[in-house]
């Protein structure tokens, strides 16, 4: 257990570091910010003064110790478009994101699981069959096209669900949610398909793969065998037992998710942190885009910690990964 | 070589593809959508690089079976006056390029360093491994973003279309080794155990010659599945990028790039521009993902999972 | 307290989006929102469109390109460096403060010291009050577009923004990239008071009950300003019903909402002029004026506006459009792709070169398009061109690097007069005046230079109009810039909103006498 | 070609104080605990091999026989350079071959050679036969022409009683013991004069067992072979062993002649095994029951390694550890009891 949180902790500083260099890497080829800032008819040296200001005249390494430096204090410097410290806009844009992946994955799984598990239960049916079929198709198209498609479908042509953004947000205690409100789930809906459509069919195949090469274990047949009856057999054995490589990949996908909200929120322009990203790069507003990579690194990390815990209930037998 | 012919067909991979119905279809379209796209130069209708065939006066004309619609351009032209056929087929040999060529880069990688990380072991191993969790920790896409950025920077503005797609390839390669590194390193580790390996050992083989001819000839099985599905996957990512902007020119579009340019015409009645190369992408990367779908049952090999 | 407050907006927002329809509300989406809400810390479109809003200027365009009196009721010439503002009265601010001539000092010293408005404002020695209702505006020597520049005048609430805030830092400060008293409150005398700000997702704007202008038939009491950046995503939402009103409308989608039964198209012809620069310093081809006019006529422009800018963009053959004092009737746009041959052949270059381009691609209407398009036209007379397009955000950087042989720039006068293209684009390059500061052409002719001088202190209409057709008489010949278009303007909105008495050349919608029946 | 080895005198291999201690304790983060509140760095090992000596002279079957995991496997392994040792010497001809680097142990590679117990994994599966046996040789013998190796693998081939045809065919198409007869083969085909054969024959039907044995003794008549044979099984080992070495959790309980062992075990646990063999006319009651489980090589207990299950033993097993000491006729035992007279 030592072992096992002393090396989340090296990792989340190993993860910090590289990022931030890479995050200082990029922010000198994204753009210089203060064309952004000024408006097109301002002289040169005005804007050499604001650059000067700002102290991007300063070597690269001096910029990137007074940044270690802040940052170490908690500041990762301030976002020239939003006027505020750059970790105050993420924590802003966050809970978007983390309701838009939160809804997604619950879509996830409440499909995937029952599906899956039908489908390794009766391979042959037809219905199995269309699942698995459909799961491959779904794979092959991008989340863009099918993002595109729902917008074109359902609001364009069909005009039942908004086209983008969030709806009506209700602030509770600083967190700004879609939730409460009947517009702010009219909203989710498309989003939250768009972004699952690329893990949903992932995770049928995960499940139903795994789900056979337990159902075709020895200790299932020794539990047909003893005449267990076979929902006992299906739910509390086998799919126990399907659960952990589920959970392992889970949380690894997690992470992808979150980068797909990239696509997805730039589709629906969903204010979230994906859709912020892209506009920081194309703003060159580079104390947010380290901000946001930290972040994410930062959820990446607790998100494998919380994985390795749950593996570790889920299944007594190992002991939490990386321990002996 | 016949011989070998021979054996393969005895093989019980040629027996299972001769009873998978869905995998000789999709090898089928596989096979003639590579044979288009390498042969587009002399079955394209028009060579959409050649500006002597681009006219800004014929755009957005629709398909021939559409009101409107020539028998000069029988998809339809994009907002450019080019030839959409033409255009795709062509995109879709970049597309093809990108993600075939960036798949070998990180297999090549991949395989380098897994096979070294599961060798050696040790720090080596707890080293690349440790590299390996923190980008998968972000996930390919993200990386590409940031590796493009640098790139992008690094090589200036003026011959990016030239080397925009060894550029691609080198961003989705960079970004996708870590799947493969962990896979074989698995493999080695499950094969470094077995005595064929000591054996060579005994024999004062070197480890360079055991690594290469001894044991990674054995990870084949799991390297060959994960590459279709990668293949599958880096076609996606340039799509991706290419919808996001960072990818291909759009004057030498690959099918991602086609689908973004056509994505602004959607709602203008345009809707080709989009449709039909959004069309051929899915019917290619479903045609992969079936292939290595059978290869997988027919192989069965253990994919590293996560 | 604050949070309880901010809940109940949300809920009060939530429900009147269901019960939109007697409330007279607009649901507005443009390309950005405005970046600050101190109206002069940037010089930009967005945010003279938030100005416009929320503050008053002292005389604003008209849709005729005349001035309409605004807080300046009339005005006066006292001699040749001073015109004489007579001020409305029973003007209010938002923070219930009276509008008095010293606002209008406090304003233009402000305008001085603002990083953006600073260089607009070099001509003018400041603002003197001469009694609580009258204000001098002094210039340094007799300047022919005082009036234009007072279009920028704007007045802030001196009162309210003099002092320090609640952290001790003075409210009158400009500050770009963070925190200052003004980025985040207002005060000003325009029609509505910005009642929430969700920065990049939400804007709220409400009526102010006591707004001077009550003969502006304008019935909007409420607008949701929502920036929605991609053009297709501004399109569906408009389509989907899920705003009222889009600005700016891509080309692409023009004939899809003009055919949309609900919802209408408005265009009108702008002034920002697409062109691009032919770098003689980079290139030697390029210094020979023959090549420069072969490029010229090898880009049909008048296909681009066609077929690309879907007819909503006027073909140009010079810099100022048609109304500008330096516009000349016969400067055609010249496509002629055989003369285009044939000059090449004479110029020495019949097999071509091989070039560079950069280009924006979300800047300009189009652009990346268009950029591509040219790259094929010029691929006709064997010049193969290398074209890399970027996001504005790396684009600018480039372009002031010079790193491309040929690079777009569009250009649209703040002062709305034809010397101002000049001054920027193609002056010879000075870095002590300034001049010539987006000329990446290096074009550089003195002749231009001594007539663009010599225009900015000349008050007689008539020759000054005289020298900047000379101007733009010179520089077509000398091919100093290729041409494209003069981007059209484009507002698209449901058929209840009267929109086109609202719109202007300038881009800044006067919402404020928007109608909505 | 054994030309310079051939003096019987001086043994061939020399094995002096060979020890083996595998961390399995994983990086240094899993090496940290938490003990009374404080971190600590623990490491967990297992001595697979403590100090173990002994000669082969050439010529010589030596056999190596205990239960599974006392370490007679490590012992082959670490002789022939598979594992390096953590303590003491491997000497080969009289050159001390343990610390050589990996190009100075080339030619010993072509002297020394081994044959592994399984032979499904022991035969690499994607090579066909014939280049499982040529490569060896074309890595040894760069200088040999194509029809040189061909013969040479041919003959090998029909030694081990191969076929020909075997030699296009892959491992899988065969069945276990041709198999073996194969990884015998290629340990035969750089012609070697010393072979450790690591339970050759355990995973074998029985009915091929002796067929594989004779090959084996055959090829050593043949080349005059030297084997160190690594087995659990006594009866196998009567038969074909010159000598025996009897091994316990990584230690030498007794090494001798293989008659004088089989007539005469002196160590306690020798004879335990020797009774567990079941023999014709052998008593019931002959049996010698030994108390107690083979304890863990990770806390090897102190003193001697087999007191806790000793008979015999007593308060001195318990705290000295017995040497290997040199009987009047020979034997060598490790057992304080022997020592003493007291067996």
């Amino acid at each position: 257990m030592v072992a096992f949180i002393i090396r989340r902790i090296v990792q989340a500083f190993l993860v910090m570091f590289i990022i931030s260099s890479i995050g200082f890497a990029i922010k000198h080829n994204v753009g210089d910010p203060v064309w952004q800032i000024t408006g097109i008819s301002v002289s040169k040296a005005e804007r050499e003064r604001i650059r000067e200001q700002l102290g991007l005249n300063d070597p690269v390494y001096i910029q990137y110790i007074n940044f270690l430096k802040n940052a170490a204090h908690g500041d990762l410097g301030q976002s020239y478009f939003y006027k505020k410290p750059a970790a105050d806009v993420i924590l802003d844009k966050a809970p978007a994101t983390l309701e838009l992946v939160l809804v997604s994955s619950m879509i996830i799984v409440v499909l995937s699981i029952p599906l899956g598990v039908y489908a390794a239960i009766y391979p042959k049916r037809i219905f199995s069959r269309v699942v698995m079929g459909g799961s491959i198709v779904g794979v092959s198209i991008p989340v863009f096209l099918i993002a595109i498609m729902g917008v074109y479908l359902f609001s364009v042509h069909l005009g039942w669900l908004p086209s983008f953004g969030r709806g009506a947000t209700v602030n509770v205690g600083g967190w700004r949610t879609g939730f409460l409100t009947v517009d702010g789930w009219l909203h989710l809906i498309l989003p939250s398909l768009s972004l699952s459509s690329i893990m949903l069919p992932l995770f049928i195949r995960l499940i139903r793969s795994e789900m056979m090469e337990v159902l075709e274990s020895d200790y299932i047949r020794y539990a047909w065998a003893k005449g267990l009856k076979k929902y006992r057999i299906w739910f509390l054995h086998a799919f126990k037992n399907t659960l952990l490589p589920v959970i392992t990949v889970g949380g690894v996908q997690l992470g992808i998710t979150i980068a797909f909200t990239i696509l997805t929120e730039t589709v629906f322009q969903w204010q979230g942190l994906g859709f912020l990203f892209m506009e920081a790069v194309e703003r060159s507003d580079t104390a947010l885009l380290v901000a946001y990579l930290m972040f994410v690194g930062m959820i990446m990390v607790v998100v494998n910690t919380v994985v390795d815990i749950i593996y570790g209930v889920v299944n007594p037998t190992v002991r939490i990964a990386g321990t002996k | 070589m016949t011989d070998r012919w021979q054996r393969f067909k005895k093989s019980a991979l040629f027996h299972d593809f001769k009873g998978d119905k869905v995998a000789i279809v999709s090898f089928a379209t596989l096979v003639l959508l590579f044979i288009c796209a390498f042969s587009a130069p002399l079955i394209a209708p028009y060579n959409p690089y050649d500006s002597a065939n681009i006219d800004i006066m014929s755009s957005e004309i629709p398909p021939v079976w559409m009101a409107g619609g020539t028998n000069d351009y029988l998809l339809g032209t994009d907002a450019q006056g080019r030839d959409l056929l033409s255009t795709m087929i062509y995109g879709m040999r970049i597309s093809i390029i990108i993600g075939i060529c960036a798949v070998a880069l990180q297999a090549v990688i991949g395989i380098i360093i897994g096979l070294i990380a599961g060798y050696y072991g040790g720090k080596l191993d707890g080293f690349f491994m440790r590299l390996a969790d923190v980008q998968l920790s972000f996930s390919y896409l993200m990386v590409a973003i940031f590796v493009s950025a640098v790139l992008q920077a690094a090589v200036g503005v003026g011959r990016f279309a030239e080397i925009a797609v060894p550029f691609l390839i080198i961003v989705i390669g960079l970004a996708q080794w870590p799947q493969y590194a962990r896979t074989v390193r698995a493999s080695v580790l499950a094969e470094k155990k077995k005595e064929y390996v000591e054996a060579a050992r005994v024999t004062g083989f070197g480890a360079h010659r055991i690594m290469w001819r001894h044991i990674l000839p054995n990870c084949m099985s799991p390297i060959l599945v994960l590459s279709t599905i990668q293949v599958a996957n880096a076609v996606m990512s340039e799509a991706a990028l290419s919808f996001l902007g960072l990818g291909m020119p759009v004057t030498r579009p690959s099918l991602g790039s086609l689908i973004n340019a056509g994505f602004e015409y959607i709602f203008s009645g345009s809707w080709w521009i989009t449709a039909f190369p959004g069309v051929l992408l899915v019917i290619l990367v479903l045609a992969v993902n079936l292939l290595g779908d059978f290869l997988r049952d027919a192989l069965n090999p253990k994919l590293y999972k996560g | 307290m604050k949070k309880l407050a901010c809940l109940a907006l949300a809920l009060l927002i939530a429900l009147s989006l269901g019960t939109a329809v007697n409330a007279k509300s607009l649901n507005l989406a443009m390309d950005a929102d405005p970046v600050s809400l101190d109206p002069q810390v940037q010089l930009s479109g967005g945010m003279l469109q938030y100005s416009h809003m929320v503050f008053d200027p002292l005389v604003r365009w008209t849709k005729e390109m005349t001035f309409e009196p605004r807080l300046a009721e009339r005005w006066e010439r006292i001699d040749e460096n001073t015109v004489r503002f007579y001020l409305r009265k029973g003007v209010t601010f938002h923070s219930g403060n009276p509008f008095t001539a010293k606002d209008i000092v406090w304003t233009v010293d402000r305008l001085k010291r603002s990083q953006d408005f600073k260089g607009l404002f070099e001509p003018f020695v400041g603002a003197a009050a001469v009694d609580d209702h009258t204000v001098d505006l002094v210039t340094k020597k007799p300047y022919p577009l005082l009036l234009n520049m007072s279009t920028y005048i704007f007045a802030m609430d001196s009162v309210f923004y003099t002092g320090t805030d609640e952290r001790g830092l003075p409210k009158d400060a400009i500050v770009k990239t963070g925190y200052s008293f003004a980025n985040v409150n207002e005060s000003g005398t325009g029609k509505y008071r910005v009642t929430h700000r969700e920065q990049g997702v939400r804007n709220v704007f409400e009526a102010y009950k006591n707004y001077w202008d009550a003969e502006s038939p304008g019935n909007v009491d409420t607008i949701i300003l929502t920036p929605i950046k991609k053009d297709a995503t501004r399109v569906a939402a408009l389509l989907s019903g899920d705003v009222d009103f889009i600005m700016p409308v891509p080309p692409q989608d023009y004939d899809r909402i003009a055919a949309t039964d609900g919802v209408k198209l408005a265009t009108m012809p702008g002034s920002r002029v697409i062109t691009f620069q032919l770098n003689q310093k980079r290139r030697e081809e390029f210094t020979n004026p023959k090549v420069r006019q072969a490029i010229v006529y090898a880009v049909n422009n008048e296909g681009i506006a066609e077929k690309i800018m879907k007819g909503k963009a006027t073909a140009a053959g010079q810099q100022a459009p048609e109304g500008y004092l330096g516009y000349v009737e016969e400067l055609k746009p010249r496509y002629d792709l055989a003369k285009a041959r044939k000059l090449m052949k004479e110029a020495g270059y019949p097999k071509g070169f091989e070039c560079t381009m950069i280009a924006p691609n979300n800047r300009y209407v189009n652009d990346d398009k268009i950029a591509e398009a040219v790259v094929s036209m010029l691929g006709r007379i064997n010049i193969k061109v290398n074209l890399k397009t970027m996001p504005k955000a790396q684009y600018w950087d480039q372009f002031d690097a010079q790193t491309a042989d040929i690079q777009m720039i569009g250009w649209h006068p703040d002062t709305e007069d034809s010397a101002n293209y000049t001054e920027f684009l193609l002056m010879c390059p000075n870095k002590e005046t300034g001049y010539g500061q987006y000329n990446s052409g290096n074009y550089c002719n003195p002749k231009v230079d001594e007539l663009i001088l010599a225009c900015q202190s000349e008050t007689d209409r008539d020759k000054r109009a005289a020298m900047l057709q000379e101007v733009e008489r010179i520089l077509h010949n000398d091919a100093a810039f290729v041409p494209l278009h003069w981007q059209h303007l484009s507002w698209a909105g449901k058929d209840a909103l009267n929109i086109l008495p609202i719109v202007n050349v300038m881009n800044f919608p006067y919402f404020g006498d928007l109608v909505i029946d | 070609m054994n030309a310079p080895f051939s003096d019987k005198t001086k043994p061939l291999l020399s094995v002096r104080d060979l020890s083996k201690i595998f961390d399995i304790s994983g990086g240094f983060l899993d090496q940290l605990t938490l003990k009374n509140g404080r971190l600590r760095r623990e490491k967990t090992t297992v001595k697979a091999l403590n100090r173990v000596s002994f000669d082969i002279a050439p010529g010589e079957t030596f056999s190596v026989v205990g239960e599974s995991g006392c370490g007679k496997s490590t012992l082959g392994r670490t002789v022939i350079g598979l594992y390096p040792p953590d303590g003491g010497e491997v000497h080969y001809g009289g050159e001390r071959i343990d610390t050589l680097s990996s190009r100075r142990m080339l030619p010993f590679r072509r002297r020394m050679q081994m044959v592994f117990q399984d032979p499904y994994a022991s035969l690499n599966p994607r090579k066909r036969v014939a280049a499982i046996l040529e490569e060896p040789l074309r890595f040894h013998h760069p200088d040999m022409t194509a029809d040189e190796v061909g013969d040479r693998v041919k003959e090998v081939m029909e030694q081990v009683g191969g076929d020909v045809q075997w030699l296009t065919r892959l491992p899988h198409e065969f069945s276990g013991g041709q198999r073996q007869r194969i990884s015998i083969a290629r340990a035969l085909v750089v012609d070697p004069e010393f072979i450790v054969a690591d339970e050759p024959i355990s995973a074998l039907d029985v009915s091929i067992q002796a067929q594989i044995l004779n090959l084996m003794m055959d090829a050593r008549e043949q080349r005059g072979l030297t084997y160190m044979f690594i087995a659990h099984d006594l009866s196998v080992v009567e038969h074909i062993s010159t000598r025996v070495a009897v091994m316990y959790l990584g230690s030498l309980c007794e090494v001798a002649d293989v008659d004088r062992l089989f007539a005469d075990p002196r160590h306690p646990y020798t004879r335990a095994l020797l009774s567990a063999i079941p023999r014709l006319g052998k008593k019931k009651s002959d049996h010698v029951r030994l108390k107690g489980e083979v304890p863990t090589p990770i806390n090897l207990p102190t003193g001697c390694v087999f007191h806790g299950r000793c008979l015999y033993a007593d308060e001195r097993c318990v705290r000295e550890i017995p040497e290997l000491l040199k009987q009047d006729d020979g034997v060598l035992a490790a057992c304080h009891g022997v020592e003493e007279g007291r067996l």
